[in-house]
């Protein structure tokens, strides 16, 4: 049914799945995905055509949210996309992995202003650097804090 | 000089009090020059003026601290919930905010221009007190029955915006200064519509003596029948005047923290509360003289509890309206002061000519 | 024109909550805003993993303190994607009734605040009036009044209480006649319309890009509402409308929030008809394999509220990340707010109904 | 006028007069004993006053806010005992911390209490402001206000019911009621 403000997209998830397994062979790879759900690894170079694609191609208006994760032993930091489109009614996670000693990504704020404090956020608590971000300063931490708190390696508990 | 019902009464209590001293004086140290000078008819006439004051100011003083408290209970009872319990039935709450005034700290805050934060509430105080001794309560109790008595009350109405700007100014603060400019602005804006409906009641009465004006209303009716929209516009105007809840931006609680007060702590603070309370005892009080006909009523109570009766109505009304209504931005205050209130204030000053040229009234 | 900036917070009685609003003024008019928030950061992520699963709902219901239940449920909603455990359908019907009556005090508390934000101390006291009704409903039925500790992994903690569906629409009832009181108070008054409309702009496009999303979202003419586009617990099994407004500005959030009010009461009344008695609780695994991950998001009274777990092998999650509805929605704050003035920054920001709690978790 | 004229007379400004008299007034009054009389009287009536008007600042950290909030509300209503929020610091007897203090709150609340004028009192209203609360093992969370404020009245609860929190005003009417400060008892 048509609703206010929104394209008229209809797309299940499985349909949005091939569409973007079939366009962009080498980079990435769709895990799952269910009616209205998708998930997918995406490599780093790769990443700011896919997101383009998604928001212009296939109707996905707007970021969930934007998480940052330090695995520690496998020295790798990892930053997880959760994109939604309104008018498809599906939620795609976008995985990517990063060398942990230089973890740096493309910032996709130019595409979506949405994640925008999200990606300042995730810089403020885990160093990953996000490329192009507009203003990369101290969100939550209180501002001249040098350390970054939410890495394992940074004890819980220990006075800032 | 002031005939009237309390000056003898006090008259006789301040000559009795010297020609105690005067006994004193001549009998006991046998100085007789100065005990005839004390029974002098100019000194107790000095005596009496002075003692007549006091009493005015204390009754004035007290109404507006019974206003307070009225306030907080009908502001309650409006909000479904009961107001203050201190002492009985709640009377005391206002002078136990009084009294705590007075152990407060006096902070003058460094970097504050020291001369003008001082003056500024001693100015306002004392403005809003010269208000309480021109407005007569009763036929026969009043201080001074000027016949420019009117003229007067909006002159000193009309002094407040310095005194605010002042406050505003000398706190050195970007909320004040933005709060003062504000009251100046609104206060400016609303002295237009209340004088113009203030010369309404002028042109039908003939004379800015507040005895006058009542008695006129005593013969014919009351002013409020055939100017109500000047009564209206007056009652509105007034709101602003004394900076209360729908124009009440230079101390708007949610922008600009306290306004213009927000440097004021302990007495000055406490000052300036009771001016701000003592300016709604003067313009609740000119607003009962103007319209509902001052201490005329029937006569099986005094005069004076007719006037207070009336005032405490009033004044009743300014807390409904507070209650109901929501704060105004400064935009639209100035809209609605100078594109509204000004022409109903016209079209009332034109109805009260007709009503004179034609002879009805 | 000298800019200048000025501070509005951290202590600020317009702020819910601790935020600063630093916003350059040219005049009284805005020309930039930037909020500053951490004022109540807390490392809640952080703390999350030296806890095991169940002791993390206590944590989830101090998020928002507003909504406590919603949060605490959403925590539930997705530990069980994450072990994939399949809830009851009595414990879905009792989630789905305690959510919105939740929506229903969040949105009062929402209103209470817009109250004392536009001056108006009424429209602060009758819906906190009210939401003391919902707070014994829930006291009742989880034992709090704000922090109810009521959803667990699997189901709810324990069943109604007796006459539980006569109190709720005995309240139901009496809250929809007192809505009307308030609509009489805030939409029928002039003032509150000439506060609200046309301020605080935002266009649909604009409002899709930037992450807004909730009663803001629909506010501004975007049909989207995650318990009908992508339902969890009952809310495809009860037939409701999602209400829009298209006028994009301050008033169109309000109205959106009040319709709010009124479809969640519709929809607790049709759950309490079709509840039928069983089990409220599976038991849960008590640890996830380490790699796992499950996320779920639903329509917080705020926004849509979101969360991203990870497993660690043992009873504690390795990573909880929590996606809040007002991080966003203040993020966008400076696209609402440039090019009004300083005296409508309460009725926008008091339109977007902000809970720093979950903000800066 | 030629000062030669009076050989005894001290050259003095109106201010200096006045702080000269003010400390000959101040002597005699303690040296007869007046001004303790005095004081004793009238001890009551301020700590009465301050009693029955202690306001409390217009200032909600986090969740204990809306029980405050609440607790003003009709059902509980706070201003039966006097307490109207005011959002002045200047204005203020009573600072109601009611939520966890972080680190970049730290300093504006040290300012917030020093900007109050002198009776002035502490309520740590929620386990976050007694202790830390839920957030013991937080990096930013400061643990109890009472490390860098000094704190009067704990008010226990994680958020205390609104009538915990008009119980603690109570406890702070009879601390005023004891310790007698802001009258002029002690100085």
């Amino acid at each position: 049914m048509e609703r206010i403000g929104l394209a008229p997209g209809g797309k299940t998830g499985d349909v949005l799945a091939q569409d973007i397994a079939q366009r962009f062979q080498q980079g990435v790879t769709v895990t799952k995905s269910t009616h209205n759900r998708l998930y997918a690894k995406v490599d780093k170079s790769v990443l700011v055509s896919l997101c383009t694609y998604m928001r212009d191609g296939l109707d996905f208006e707007h970021v969930t949210s934007v998480s940052g994760v330090d695995w520690l032993e496998e020295k790798k930091m990892q930053v997880v996309y959760h994109i939604t489109s309104y008018a498809n009614k599906v939620t795609a996670e976008l995985v990517v992995d990063l060398p942990r000693d230089k973890p740096e990504v493309d910032s996709i704020t130019f595409l979506w202003g949405g994640a925008n404090w999200h990606e300042r956020e995730t810089w403020d608590m885990f160093g990953i650097v996000f490329v192009g971000h507009p203003k990369l300063v101290r969100l939550l931490n209180p501002d001249g804090t040098e350390v970054f708190p939410f890495r394992k390696d940074f004890v819980s508990g220990r006075r800032v | 000089m002031i005939a009237n019902g309390l000056y003898d009464f006090i008259y006789g209590i301040a000559l009795w009090i010297l020609q105690v001293v005067a006994w004193f004086f001549n009998n006991i140290l046998a100085w007789f020059s100065v005990g005839a000078w004390f029974v002098s008819p100019g000194v107790v006439e000095f005596l009496t003026t002075l003692l007549v004051a006091l009493v005015v100011f204390i009754v004035g003083f007290l109404v507006s601290i019974t206003f307070i408290w009225e306030e907080r209970k009908i502001l309650g009872r409006l909000m479904d919930r009961r107001g203050t319990q201190v002492g009985f039935l709640g009377l005391f709450q206002n002078f136990a905010d009084g009294l705590k005034t007075f152990i407060k700290e006096h902070i003058i805050p460094d970097e504050v221009d020291k001369q003008l934060f001082n003056l500024a509430p001693v100015l306002l105080i004392a403005m809003s007190c010269f208000m309480i001794c021109l407005i007569p309560i009763g036929p026969d109790f009043f201080m001074a029955n000027l016949n420019s008595g009117l003229l007067l009350v909006f002159a000193v109405f009309s002094l407040a915006p310095f005194a605010i700007l002042m406050a505003g100014w000398a706190s050195n603060n970007k909320y004040t200064v933005m709060g003062g400019m504000r009251a100046a602005a609104q206060l400016i804006a609303y002295e237009v519509p209340i004088l113009l409906s203030v010369a309404a009641v002028v042109v039908l009465v003939g004379s800015f003596n507040f005895m006058e004006i009542v008695s006129f209303q005593q013969d014919n009716t009351w002013l409020i029948v055939p100017l109500f929209i000047g009564a209206l516009v007056f009652f509105i105007s007034a709101i602003a005047e004394v900076e209360r809840i729908p124009f009440d931006l230079p101390e708007a609680e949610a922008e600009l923290v306290e306004g213009w007060m927000t440097e004021y702590g302990g007495f000055r603070w406490g000052l300036i509360m009771l001016s701000e309370y003592v300016r709604g005892f003067a313009a609740c009080g000119v607003l009962v003289l103007l319209f509902l006909g001052g201490w005329a009523g029937p006569d099986f109570i005094w005069p004076e509890v007719w006037f207070l009766i009336k005032m405490f109505m009033v004044f009743a009304l300014f807390i409904w309206v507070r209650g109901a209504l929501m704060r105004v931005t400064t935009k639209q205050i100035l809209g609605l002061g100078w594109t509204k209130l000004m022409p109903l204030a016209l079209i009332n000053l034109g109805i009260a000519i007709a009503l004179k040229m034609g002879g009805w009234l | 024109m000298a800019e200048m900036w000025l501070n509005m917070g951290p202590q600020h009685p317009m702020t819910h909550g601790l935020w600063n609003l630093r916003v350059k003024v040219d005049g009284e008019t805005m020309t930039e805003a930037e909020p500053v928030i951490g004022y109540l950061h807390r490392g809640w992520e952080k703390i999350t993993e030296n806890r095991k699963y169940p002791q993390i709902i206590p944590m989830a219901d101090r998020l928002c303190y507003g909504a406590s239940m919603s949060w605490s449920h959403l925590y539930c909603l997705t530990i069980e994607d994450l072990m994939e455990i399949e809830v009851p359908e009595r414990a879905k019907w009792i989630r789905t009734i305690v959510l919105e009556a939740q929506r229903i005090g969040s949105h009062l508390m929402w209103l209470a605040a817009l109250g004392t934000d536009l001056g108006s101390y009424t429209v602060f006291l009758y819906p906190v009036r009210e939401r003391e009704l919902f707070l014994d409903l829930m006291q009742n039925l989880c034992g709090a009044r704000m922090t109810y500790n009521y959803p667990r992994i699997g189901g709810v903690r324990n069943d109604v209480p007796a006459n539980f569906e006569r109190d709720f629409t005995r309240v139901l009832n009496h809250f929809e006649k007192r809505l009307s009181d308030y609509e009489a108070l805030c939409d029928q008054s002039t003032v509150f319309r000439m506060r609200m409309e046309d301020v605080g702009y935002l266009s649909p496009e604009k409002a899709k890009n930037l992450g807004v999303t909730g009663p803001n979202l629909r506010g501004s003419g975007v049909d989207y509402d995650v318990r009908r586009d992508d339902p969890y617990e009952m809310y495809d099994q009860v037939d409701w409308k999602v209400c829009v407004e298209k006028s994009c500005d301050a008033y169109a959030r309000y109205r959106v929030k009040m319709d709010e009010m009124r479809e969640s009461c519709n929809i607790i009344r049709q759950c309490i008809k079709k509840m039928k008695p069983g089990a409220i609780r599976v038991k849960p695994p008590r640890t996830a394999p380490k790699g796992k991950t499950g996320w779920a998001h639903v329509e917080d009274p705020r926004g849509e509220g979101f969360m991203y777990v990870i497993g660690n092998g043992d009873e504690r999650p390795y990573r909880l990340k929590v996606r809040s509805p007002i991080f966003v929605t203040v993020s966008a704050a400076p696209e609402m707010l440039v090019g009004y003035k300083i005296a409508d920054v309460p009725a926008i920001m008091g339109s977007v109904d902000m809970c720093l709690g979950e903000t800066d978790r | 006028m030629d000062m030669r004229l009076a050989p005894h007379a001290v050259a003095m400004s109106s201010a200096e007069f006045l702080s000269w008299s003010g400390g000959v007034m101040d002597q005699l009054m303690r040296y007869t004993g007046a001004k303790k009389a005095v004081d004793k009287l009238t001890a009551p009536i301020w700590s009465w006053a301050i009693r029955n008007a202690t306001v409390p600042l217009h200032f909600g950290i986090a969740c204990c806010a809306l029980e405050m909030a609440a607790a003003s509300g009709p059902r509980f209503d706070a201003e039966r005992l006097g307490m109207i929020y005011r959002s002045s610091p200047r204005q203020c007897e009573v600072l109601l911390v009611n939520g966890w203090v972080t680190a970049k709150l730290r300093p504006d609340l040290r300012r917030l209490y020093e900007q109050m004028a002198e009776p002035r009192w502490v309520v740590a209203m929620g386990e976050c402001a007694i202790s830390g609360g839920p957030w013991y093992d937080s990096h930013n969370t400061v643990q109890g206000v009472d490390t860098f404020i000094p704190v009067d009245v704990y008010i226990p609860g994680c958020p205390p019911r609104p009538e915990a929190m008009i119980d603690g005003f109570m406890k702070l009417h009879k601390k005023i009621n004891k310790e007698m400060k802001g009258t002029f008892l002690n100085d």
